[in-house]
């Protein structure tokens, strides 16, 4: 594969269409358009895509789920306000086990905020903004990259464990451009008996959330807990950057990581020993991963583009075993690598 | 046309549509419940039926059917 | 040696409805399985109930069914139509479901020109919730939530959805019947043929609204209930086809064959 | 070694090209690169503006606080970008179209009647070619050729004339630059 | 003011009625619809009450915005599916920094999942289930007497901090019918300059949440966090029996709290020692409360009727420093306090 | 000594506009603050801007203003005239956000008759967003979802709002008007007073929809696109009056007096 | 002391509205109560179902596991419930149209034809009082009178002879318990 | 009838719609630039002008005042 130039955005519709989407319903909105636009240009060229603009993003969820219905790979995507709209249906897809991509492409909030690039949506898409027990696999994406590779990963796993995954950017990672290799996906691996495709001769199956009797339901919510569990335990990944002889690390993910890497490589240039933990899927969180840190580095300062939210699960993953110190810059904000490496630098200072 | 029907007493929920369409008269109220608690139809022996199935035409329950001799 | 003249259908499973005593859902599922059963399209039909008293239609339809979100049922079915062209898609909703919430995507799948049909249940009520005031309740008519009576200053008309969508580019195929009377359910079978056969044309979007009892939330008896149909609703809900462009399209068809 | 230069100007005058041009050519020319295009409410028929940084180890940030190199376009840009160069950066400008001059002291400021060349070749809507000539004569971040070749593949399916045309205007800039 | 029996849902209705709620606007859903119902029959016996039974949840909560920005007290309620659709009105009239009170008969879920009582929207309610950096004040009321206080108290708040405030409870406290005495609410107190009437002869004002710029956003967002911030500090509730001399804690809420007094005191006749922290906020949590407690008692069981989401903010709230179990009842299943005894009493006896 | 014939109106804020030069809504803007001026309803008149290009529209309208979510200005607009139902309540609303999005609030609001007035700027595109198709794009048109021209079979019909809303119960009054010449502006100006007088009498239910340029989306000069209204798109939403109950209701209104 | 009481029948029998009366009669003497109807898609048209906890001390629960009485005026019901009840508890049975009996050995059961009682005072939408007065007069839970009050300030607004209807009913209910 | 027009340089965007629609050519381009970045119209002194206003009702800009004699 060629390495070519592309948003962020294009990318990951690049990277859905390679992994055999043929399904994508979206409804406009900034800064996640480029990505509507692109499947609106390219899905229909493979065979049997479907690209639909929906007039909502409700109508959008829903079109996906009965499309993942019958077996086709699927994908939605919007940015804050509009994946507000889509929580009935993400959380009724989480009970029906119908897997499907959903992409965040997070810009300052609340409300309307502004179309600027945000991290204020974590709580939303790692506790579930939609109502009940039940999760989503979160990807945060920090290159053009992994937008590539994680889009084409998350496909797999919404499959693997029939449940909605989420690719969680922010503004900035959806309109940057850089340079992309696409991987040769594997195979998809999609058990027939999950697909409504009509009985034909057969029983016929049905798909459903909907369980009346308490007993079935408590069932099914440890069913399906027992799979976060599963997710829990195989599916965690994060990434580390001069953590060996840090006294310090800083907590990101996705964009605000990459500012942070910036800020660090200064700050190692005056010979400050500051770390990089990033995150790469937020749910699961790499608590263990992050545990295992703090048996040697005991400081360590959360940067989120938010007045905090990744804060509560370092915080949980980290349980009194070390400082946490926070930086945040919400509402759209997106310091600069020089800037961010300033206020590093205080910190550090603090904890000598 | 002579017809006759066959009702399914478990099914009934005493609606009483079938009664009330039938154009013989031919289905009547009884007494009996049946295990969901309702006091299922039966037919009227004294009148005629002409299996015309208006009466499973209007019965929700898929409690009627009809046949033609 | 006699003859059956009325059976179960085949495509309707042998499950005792949970629905009230007299209530419309029953026929109105009774009716579409035997259009399903003489169209042979069992095999290749997938249904969308919704959230409302036929949330539950799957123990009843034995044909593969996926359950919508309240009023998504339209986009659930343009879904699975686009992804499984070859299949028969319909989407079953109450008058809740498809005019109050799902307003939006009744609309815009019509308007798209979706190639399924929708079976649209008018009670003019909430059954499922227990009969609060829906969009197709009649001035007056009083309900939980509208205990003195709809009134038009303060909660609107009832919506009258065939005429309106009759206005709508992409429908096909629209017509009101109702299931008070032997001859509105026969009317309603032949209706929900020829909605189904207009999806198997690939002619495009279909709906049957169906005037339907319930004799719980109207507080009548199953009896008083049709005579309420035929004497008072469908007076304001008149039946009959409201856009037939079914011959239109077909002679479209034949001219560009 | 870590470049960034911002280009700005109206929409319509190819602003965008010039970043997403320059970028490819640095990536063809095995550089990192990151370009950032600017969005919001006020792009539509108003001003357009990116970011392309380049370096030969990752990219942090796309953002350009101080961008070594700021290209004018026209008017507003000037008044609007001209603090966020980097001391001892660059400033290019339209001379055809923006008259007023920076008041940095601390800049070299190099003016390009782009639009007027580009009148000359006799299609003015190369201005932004003309100003890449220039621009790539003085950064010398890519070499001509991979820069012409790179343009050539992004305008790919469209006519052959096309590059002949924008190699015209690409090599009167380059040329004026070096006058 | 007398006795009087009344179930959850109308004691809501009643509370906020005589709390000065004059525009209510709702979708009926179970197990809330007792809630609408009364209030479709009440308000409008008020001078200037406004009933709108709305096309939809998202409708219910505009309208609810639009009302409010006059200056009227104003309250929407439903259940878990229709609450997520509420999620992008909470997060702008948060923005917009819009009082109002939004009820949740919580259900089972996820999904359509069933009618039963649940508590399997935490999450959402305290992490705010909509986009950005918010969050909402959330109460959650475990006797009927506690529904038409904290219903009353929740206008208040939300008036004093000009944020929406959320009551919080299931189907259970919904349906059940217990005696309350409503108490006379304090006089309103809400300046004009919030409220949109026209502006008269003088100068017009506006409200909005959409803030271009990133500078301003971001110092929007600081100024949300400030008044959050306040609200931990000031409107804290919970409440302990039997905490003295326990050698566990359960910690629930709601109907779960209820139904552990009941298994505690049933323990309690066998001398077995245990006591019960019940939080009345859920945000803000009483943290401080809790780890005052945990300087004495270091065995903690939560139970919650969902897979374990407060369990969280009892892990955050505890930091390490004593042991949490967790006990959990998804789906809409109550168990009966001594089901729930029994699982106490394994648990303790491991402590042991 | 000369007479002003044409001034900045008082209701209208002296901002400049952040809309592309020759954008609909600017003219739109100024018209109904000539209304407001000449209707003297300036001190009682909220407003509620749209998400969409004129999201920002408090910077120019100096009324009381509250910002919707895309799409819910009818229901906030609902709730605010409820709430205060001597004031004057307008929602200003794009083909995307009246007709996708919002289409549920929009037809329901219509439906239950509220006294408010939407002003609905209809520009066949998404223009805040860059020019993605909207429920209005015409057949064929272009746009950066619809890249090869909007398919009938694939995205369905241009939406016809005002033909449709003239079949809703609660709808007073209705009137499509174009502000892509004099003559249409000046009709939109008596249109927009026309649906506000009606609001001020307690008529119910009023909607202009104004056809509105949008050269940077159309990707055409400011003047080819008043051009384009006026030959291409008035063809296929008819300017004119779509209904007009205000005279029987001002006869019932004299009977009941 | 707590007691729990279960009712169960037909919607439309008057199901709630005994539980209701109960609760707050019992209210009235001094007592916590909690009453929790059944609600359930099952609900329309179908059974009905409550429970009604009485007790000096706060209440925990609202639901009955083993409630002390149980009152079915359904065969359904019976069915569905008998095996709810408390050892040593009471099962009351509307014998009029319940003709099964409870196989539990471990309860007492008290049979009351009470719709039968009801056709013959005239007025077969009392059975529910009647009913009532059997279960105040077995279970002693309130004195008749704090009921009868109750009852009458529950139906309140509606006319002054219904109140004189109940109570005949009651008393009726009452005196065929004690019977 | 005879009017003039003053155009405010500042808010003009160059749609030239005033240009397209003036019935007397009394408007024409110009090429400064205004601080806006647009070119602002101006008067043609040679046409007349009646003081219609049609420019004025169709500038999207409100940049045109309109008097008469
Ligand atoms: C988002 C959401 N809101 C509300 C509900 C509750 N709900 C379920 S069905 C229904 C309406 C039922 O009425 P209708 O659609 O007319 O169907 P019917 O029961 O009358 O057949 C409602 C409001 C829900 N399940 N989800
Ligand atoms: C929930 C939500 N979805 C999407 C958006 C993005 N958005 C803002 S305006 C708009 C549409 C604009 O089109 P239209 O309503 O026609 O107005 P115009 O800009 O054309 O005047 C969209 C999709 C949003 N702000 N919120
Ligand atoms: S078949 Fe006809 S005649 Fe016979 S019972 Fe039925 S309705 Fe009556
Ligand atoms: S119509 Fe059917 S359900 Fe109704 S009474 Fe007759 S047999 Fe029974
Ligand atoms: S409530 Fe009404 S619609 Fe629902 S099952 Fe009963 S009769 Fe039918
Ligand atoms: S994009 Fe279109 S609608 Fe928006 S301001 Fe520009 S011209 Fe007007
Ligand atoms: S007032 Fe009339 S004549 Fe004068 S410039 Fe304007 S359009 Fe032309
Ligand atoms: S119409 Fe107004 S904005 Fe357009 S060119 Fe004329 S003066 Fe300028
Ligand atoms: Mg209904
Ligand atoms: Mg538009």
């Amino acid at each position: 594969m060629n390495k070519v130039l592309m948003s962020g955005n294009n990318i990951i519709g690049e990277a859905a269409i390679r992994a055999g989407c043929r399904f994508y319903a979206g409804y406009p909105i900034t800064p996640q358009n480029e990505l509507t636009e692109y499947m609106a240009e390219h899905i229909r060229k493979a065979e049997g895509g479907v690209f639909i603009q929906s007039e909502s993003e409700i109508a959008a969820i829903n079109m996906i789920a009965g499309a993942s219905a019958t077996g086709t790979r699927v994908m939605t995507s919007s940015s804050s306000p509009g994946i507000d709209l889509k929580q009935e249906g993400i959380s009724s897809m989480a009970a029906c086990e119908l897997p499907g991509v959903i992409v965040n492409i997070m810009r300052g909030g609340p409300g309307l905020g502004n179309i600027r690039p945000s991290q204020g949506d974590y709580f939303q898409a790692t506790r579930g903004g939609g109502h009940g027990d039940y999760r989503t696999i979160v990807m945060a994406p920090a290159t053009g990259q992994e937008l590539a590779d994680l889009t084409m990963d998350a496909f797999d796993l919404a499959d693997k464990y029939r449940t909605p995954v989420m690719i969680l950017a922010d503004g900035m990672m959806g309109q940057m451009m850089e340079p992309v290799i696409f991987k040769k996906p594997p195979p998809r691996n999609y058990p027939e008996k999950f697909m409504l495709r009509g009985a034909g001769d057969g029983r016929s199956k049905f798909i459903r959330g909907l369980l009346l009797d308490p007993i079935d339901s408590e069932e099914h919510n440890w069913k399906l807990y027992r799979k976060y569990e599963a997710v829990k335990k195989s599916e965690v990944h994060c990434d580390e950057y001069l953590t060996q002889d840090a006294d310090m690390v800083v907590v990101a993910y996705g964009t605000a990581a990459r500012i942070a890497k910036g800020a660090i490589k200064r700050l190692r240039e005056k010979g400050t020993k500051i770390g990089l933990f990033r995150p790469i899927t937020l749910w699961p969180f790499p608590e263990r991963e992050l545990r295992t840190l703090a048996l040697k580095i005991k400081n360590y300062l959360v940067f989120e583009m938010s007045t905090g939210q990744m804060l509560d699960d370092v915080r949980l993953a980290l349980q009194g075993y070390a400082d946490i110190e926070f930086h945040g810059r919400p509402g759209g904000a997106v310091p600069t690598p020089s800037q961010l490496a300033n206020v590093i630098a205080k910190i550090y200072d603090k904890i000598d | 046309m002579k017809g006759y029907i066959k009702i399914k007493k478990e099914l009934c929920k005493e609606c009483h549509l079938c009664i009330h369409f039938c154009p013989k008269g031919h289905i009547m109220p009884s007494s009996e419940f049946n295990a969901q608690g309702y006091r299922p139809v039966t037919v009227n022996e004294e009148k005629e039926c002409n299996g015309c199935a208006i009466c499973a035409t209007m019965c929700p329950d898929v409690a009627i059917e009809v046949y033609r001799e | 040696m006699s003859k059956v003249i009325f059976q179960h259908p085949q495509s309707l499973k042998h499950n005792t409805y949970h629905y009230c005593p007299g209530c419309g859902h029953s026929i109105a599922h009774r009716v579409i399985c035997e259009v399903i059963d003489e169209l042979g399209i069992r095999g290749v039909t997938i249904g969308v109930p919704p959230a409302g008293c036929a949330v539950l239609a799957y123990n009843y339809f034995d044909v593969d069914m996926i359950e919508a979100p309240h009023g998504r049922g339209p986009a659930m079915a343009s879904g699975i139509k686009r992804a499984l062209p070859d299949s028969i898609v319909f989407s079953y909703q109450g008058d809740g479901d498809l005019a109050a919430i799902g307003m939006a995507e009744s609309f815009h799948a019509a308007n798209r020109g979706e190639n399924i049909t929708v079976i649209f249940i008018n009670n003019a009520v909430y059954g499922m919730t227990g009969g609060q005031m829906a969009p197709t309740t009649m001035l007056q008519q009083r309900t939980t939530t509208s205990p003195a009576g709809r009134k038009q200053a303060l909660d609107g008309y009832p919506v009258k959805v065939c005429e309106i969508f009759s206005q709508i580019g992409g429908v096909t195929y629209l017509e009101r019947c109702s299931v008070s009377s032997p001859a509105g359910v026969n009317k309603t079978k032949r209706a929900v043929r020829k909605a189904f056969q207009c999806q198997m044309d690939g002619l495009g979007f279909s709906m049957i609204e169906i005037l339907s009892m319930c004799p719980t939330n109207w507080k009548m008896s199953s009896v008083d209930s049709c005579k309420w149909i035929d004497e008072v609703m469908s007076k304001e809900f008149p039946t009959g086809v409201y856009k037939d462009n079914i011959p239109d399209l077909k002679k479209n068809a034949e001219k560009i064959s | 070694m870590m470049t960034k230069a911002f280009f700005s100007g109206f929409g319509g005058q190819g602003v965008l090209m010039m970043g997403i041009s320059l970028a490819t050519a640095a990536m063809n020319k095995g550089l990192h690169v990151t370009y950032l295009p600017a969005y919001g409410a006020e792009m539509r028929g108003g001003t357009a503006n990116c970011t392309v940084a380049m370096a030969d180890e990752e990219i942090a940030s796309p953002v350009a606080s101080a961008p070594d190199y700021l290209v004018v376009m026209n008017s507003p840009s000037l008044f609007s970008f001209q603090n966020k160069v980097t001391a001892g950066g660059t400033i290019f400008i339209n001379s055809s179209i923006v008259e007023a001059r920076p008041i940095r002291q601390d800049v070299k400021t190099i003016c390009i009647p782009c639009a007027d060349i580009a009148h000359e070749l006799g299609n003015t809507r190369t201005a932004n070619v003309v100003m890449m000539g220039a621009f790539i004569r003085e950064s010398n971040i890519v070499s001509p050729d991979i820069y012409l070749k790179t343009l050539e593949t992004i305008m790919g399916s469209r006519k052959k004339s096309l590059a002949e045309i924008n190699r015209k205007a690409f090599t009167a800039g380059y040329d004026h630059a070096g006058a």
